[in-house]
Formats: C-alpha cells, structure tokens, sequence
C-alpha cells in the first residue's frame, strides 16, 4: 500500500492482479471522482498485439509471483506518491491466457497538475515493467517462446 | 529438533526447464543465496543453467535480492529469469 | 487533418471542439479499435479544479477561435504523427460555462509502443496550452478572471 | 471599385476591454500586423494598450504571425492575448 500523503485518497485498492478483463471506464470513473482539487488524470493500456519478440502473435500467457507482485506496485505507487502530487493512483495486471487486442494492463494517476499525472503513471508504468515479478510468454502458430527483457525496458526504467 | 529448512520457488522458463515448481531445502547457518544456488546447480542436468546460464533472479521473501544476501531458516527464496511483465 | 503515415488509421474525427461534455470511455472505445498492431493507449483528461490563477474558483468560462482551433490542433496531431508511431490520435476541447469538476479537454493517443503513445499524447497536450486559442477565464465568488499564462508551460512546450 | 478591406477579430481579455469582436478596416497596400496595430492603438482610450499594454498575439487567415507580417486585402487577421487553453 502506498504511504498516504496530504492529498493521496485513495478509496479502492491500489493494485490488482486479475484473470479477469477490467474496465477502463469504470477505472476513469474512480479516478476522477477524487475531489475538486483534482485537475488532471492520465491513464495507459497495455493491449496484446500481433508482433512482439516475433511476428504472428496471437496470444500471451502471463505469470506472476503472486504476493511479490502486489508489493513490488504498492512500492512503486508509493515512491510516485512521494515524488509526485498523486491523488489516486490505479493499477491492474492481468494474469494467464490473453488472446490478441486483449487489455493487459492499466495504470491511471490523478493529480492537481498534467506534469505530475503524466510523469507518476509513465514511472509506474516503466518501472513496473523491470521491477514487477510477471513474466510474458508469446503465442504463436508456430509455437510458443518466453519473451526476453529488453534493454530499451532496463534503460527505460534507470532513467527515473 | 526438526532440520532447519527454506523454501525455494521457480518461475516462467526456469520453472518449466527444471520442471519444477517448489522445493523444501535445508537451510545451513550462513549460507547465501549464491550458496544456494550452487547447490542446485550440482544436481546436473538443466540445473547447471542456474550458475551458467541466463542472468538468474533473486528474491528473498518477496523482496529482490542479491547473490551475496543471506538466507536463513524459514525463509521464501525465489530465483527467476528477468521480468517482462506490462 | 493530421498526415497519414502507414499506421494511421484514424476513423473519427480527430478534433471537436464543442459545449457538450464527452464520454472519455467511448473515447477510448474508438482508440482501442485500432487494430492487432496496437500495443499502448496513453490518454490525458483536464478538469475544472477549484484552485488556479486564484483559490475558490467554482468554474470555468472557455472561449476560443473557431476554425484556427482545428486547425492548430490538427497540425498538432500532424506533427506527433511524423515524430511518433500513432495510430489514432483524438482531441476534444470542450468551450463555454464550466462547473467545478467538468472534464474541460481529452487527449488520446494508441501507438504500437507505450513510449511513443506517452510521448505524442503529452506532446499534444503541452503544446495545445501554448498554441491553441483557448482563452480561459476563473469563476469565483469574488468575481471572474482572465487567467494569466504561465512560463512554466510555455518552458515545457518549447521542451519538445 | 469598391474599397479594399480586412477583418479584425479580438478576443478574450482584448474583445471585452474593446468592447470589439469585429472590425472591418481599410487595407492599404504594403501595410504589416504593426502598422495595423498602430492605427488601431490611435484611436485612444483602452486601444492604446495594443501597442503599450500585455503582450498581443497575431494571426492572420488564421495561422500565428508576427508584427512584421504583411497583411493584404480580403486577410482576416486576429488579436489576442497568450493563450490559456487545456
């Protein structure tokens, strides 16, 4: 869970890990109610899609370290609450078989300012991807592979 | 009184390498996850990649850590391929 | 119009302006049926928060410039198209009376790449604050004001 | 013929302290943004802060210009103050 800070009210988990579809309307609808200092929320998707580590995907298997998982997020929203005015912060991961265009992941930041929104969910979001103990493995007709990290993704993550 | 142990888990690739999910260990005084991990690779076979293989993940009770951590009795100790989660 | 590059594949309009509040989940309905090629969704939404310029505000009063409004946005979108991988871009900025909590702009961006769907989706947003003509006037019970506008945005339009 | 005009537009802070949303004005040949802010700044009262007052913002048919843009016959050219939009 995330350290409260003045302005941080967060009213349903933080973190979710789900074999379910979520549903980014609703998630907005969370996200915006938060008050009337509130003046922006940025939110991001994941989605599958049909090229990855190779061509013709048509689908993922997602695995987690159940438990580690929740903590590693609740830990990232925590330091974005630190460094960031965040008044909500929202993130779900999805688990198991995904077929194409399937939503993988959400996470959502409101905040008094576009700046902090925009910068607490793409460090959530970064980090989440080299830190988050879920390991991603293609699909494909020919077979399925483990995806490799990619040093863009490490690169990515060291520069917050 | 009961052998000391800890608990060790796999994930992705090397779980399905080492067709294994978790393992019950004995836990010796002053033993590292380094420590550990070349106990496993001395069982052979696709156990040796822990040691000479990909870049091997570590986490001790959920928390990343190093190959020079500590591990000690009771402990949960993970080793994993890189994440790519996201 | 934006220019079309290979991947876009815009089939809404890319820019309204309009009175009407929006629906920021059927926004992001229209981004998210993109295609198989589509990995990431970044969006931005600004609401009318109750401190700005001054404290108590309890709304906004938005006027613009028709026609150089769509047109400046639709380069804006023309411009993060040639920088970026975007597949759909869309912008709704909303004009006139404002309550305390309207949702006041949208910006959505989907991409193959998350990088590229942050980067052109806050590139819209910082450069609109600067070159769009949307003039923006607070409410308060204490009278209403022509908000004045900032260096620190001008400092991060030029950023990119 | 008939003689040759251009349209003025304000708005915002300039269209209300104006009282002004539209003006059609003479266009002589040769003329820029300045010299058309100039004449309007001459007519006294508030319109002296078109050239003494907050930065003034210029578009001509649309399109940001500058002081020293030429303006012709038939442009619709606006004046506003920095935009605060988003």
């Amino acid at each position: 869970m995330p350290q409260k800070s003045f302005a941080y009210s967060q009213t349903v988990p933080s973190v979710s890990i789900q074999n379910a579809d979520f549903d980014a309307a609703q998630e907005y609808s969370q996200l915006r109610d938060s008050g009337a200092g509130t003046g922006a929320i940025a939110t991001f998707t994941g989605l599958v899609r049909d090229s990855g580590d190779r061509q013709g995907v048509t689908g993922l298997f997602l695995e987690h370290y159940p438990g580690m998982t929740e903590q590693v997020i609740g830990d990232l929203i925590a330091q974005a609450c630190q460094r960031w005015d965040v008044r909500k912060a929202r993130v779900i991961h999805r688990i198991g078989r995904l077929p194409l265009k399937s939503q993988i992941v959400f996470v959502g930041v409101c905040s008094a300012h576009r700046r902090d929104a925009f910068a607490a969910c793409e460090f959530i979001m970064d980090a989440l991807k080299t830190s988050a103990p879920f390991w991603k493995k293609e699909l494909t007709d020919a077979g399925e592979h483990w995806v490799e990290q990619k040093a863009s993704d490490v690169a990515r993550s060291e520069d917050w | 009184m009961p052998e000391q142990t800890l608990s060790v888990r796999f994930f992705a690739r090397l779980r399905e390498e080492l067709g294994t999910v978790h393992l019950t260990m004995p836990a010796p005084a002053g033993q590292t996850a380094a420590d550990l991990l070349a106990t496993l690779a001395s069982r052979g076979g696709p156990w040796g990649q822990l040691i000479t293989g990909q870049p091997v993940m570590i986490a001790i009770n959920q928390a990343m850590a190093k190959p020079q951590s500590p591990v000690k009795p009771g402990d949960e100790v993970a080793f994993f391929p890189p994440v790519t989660g996201g």
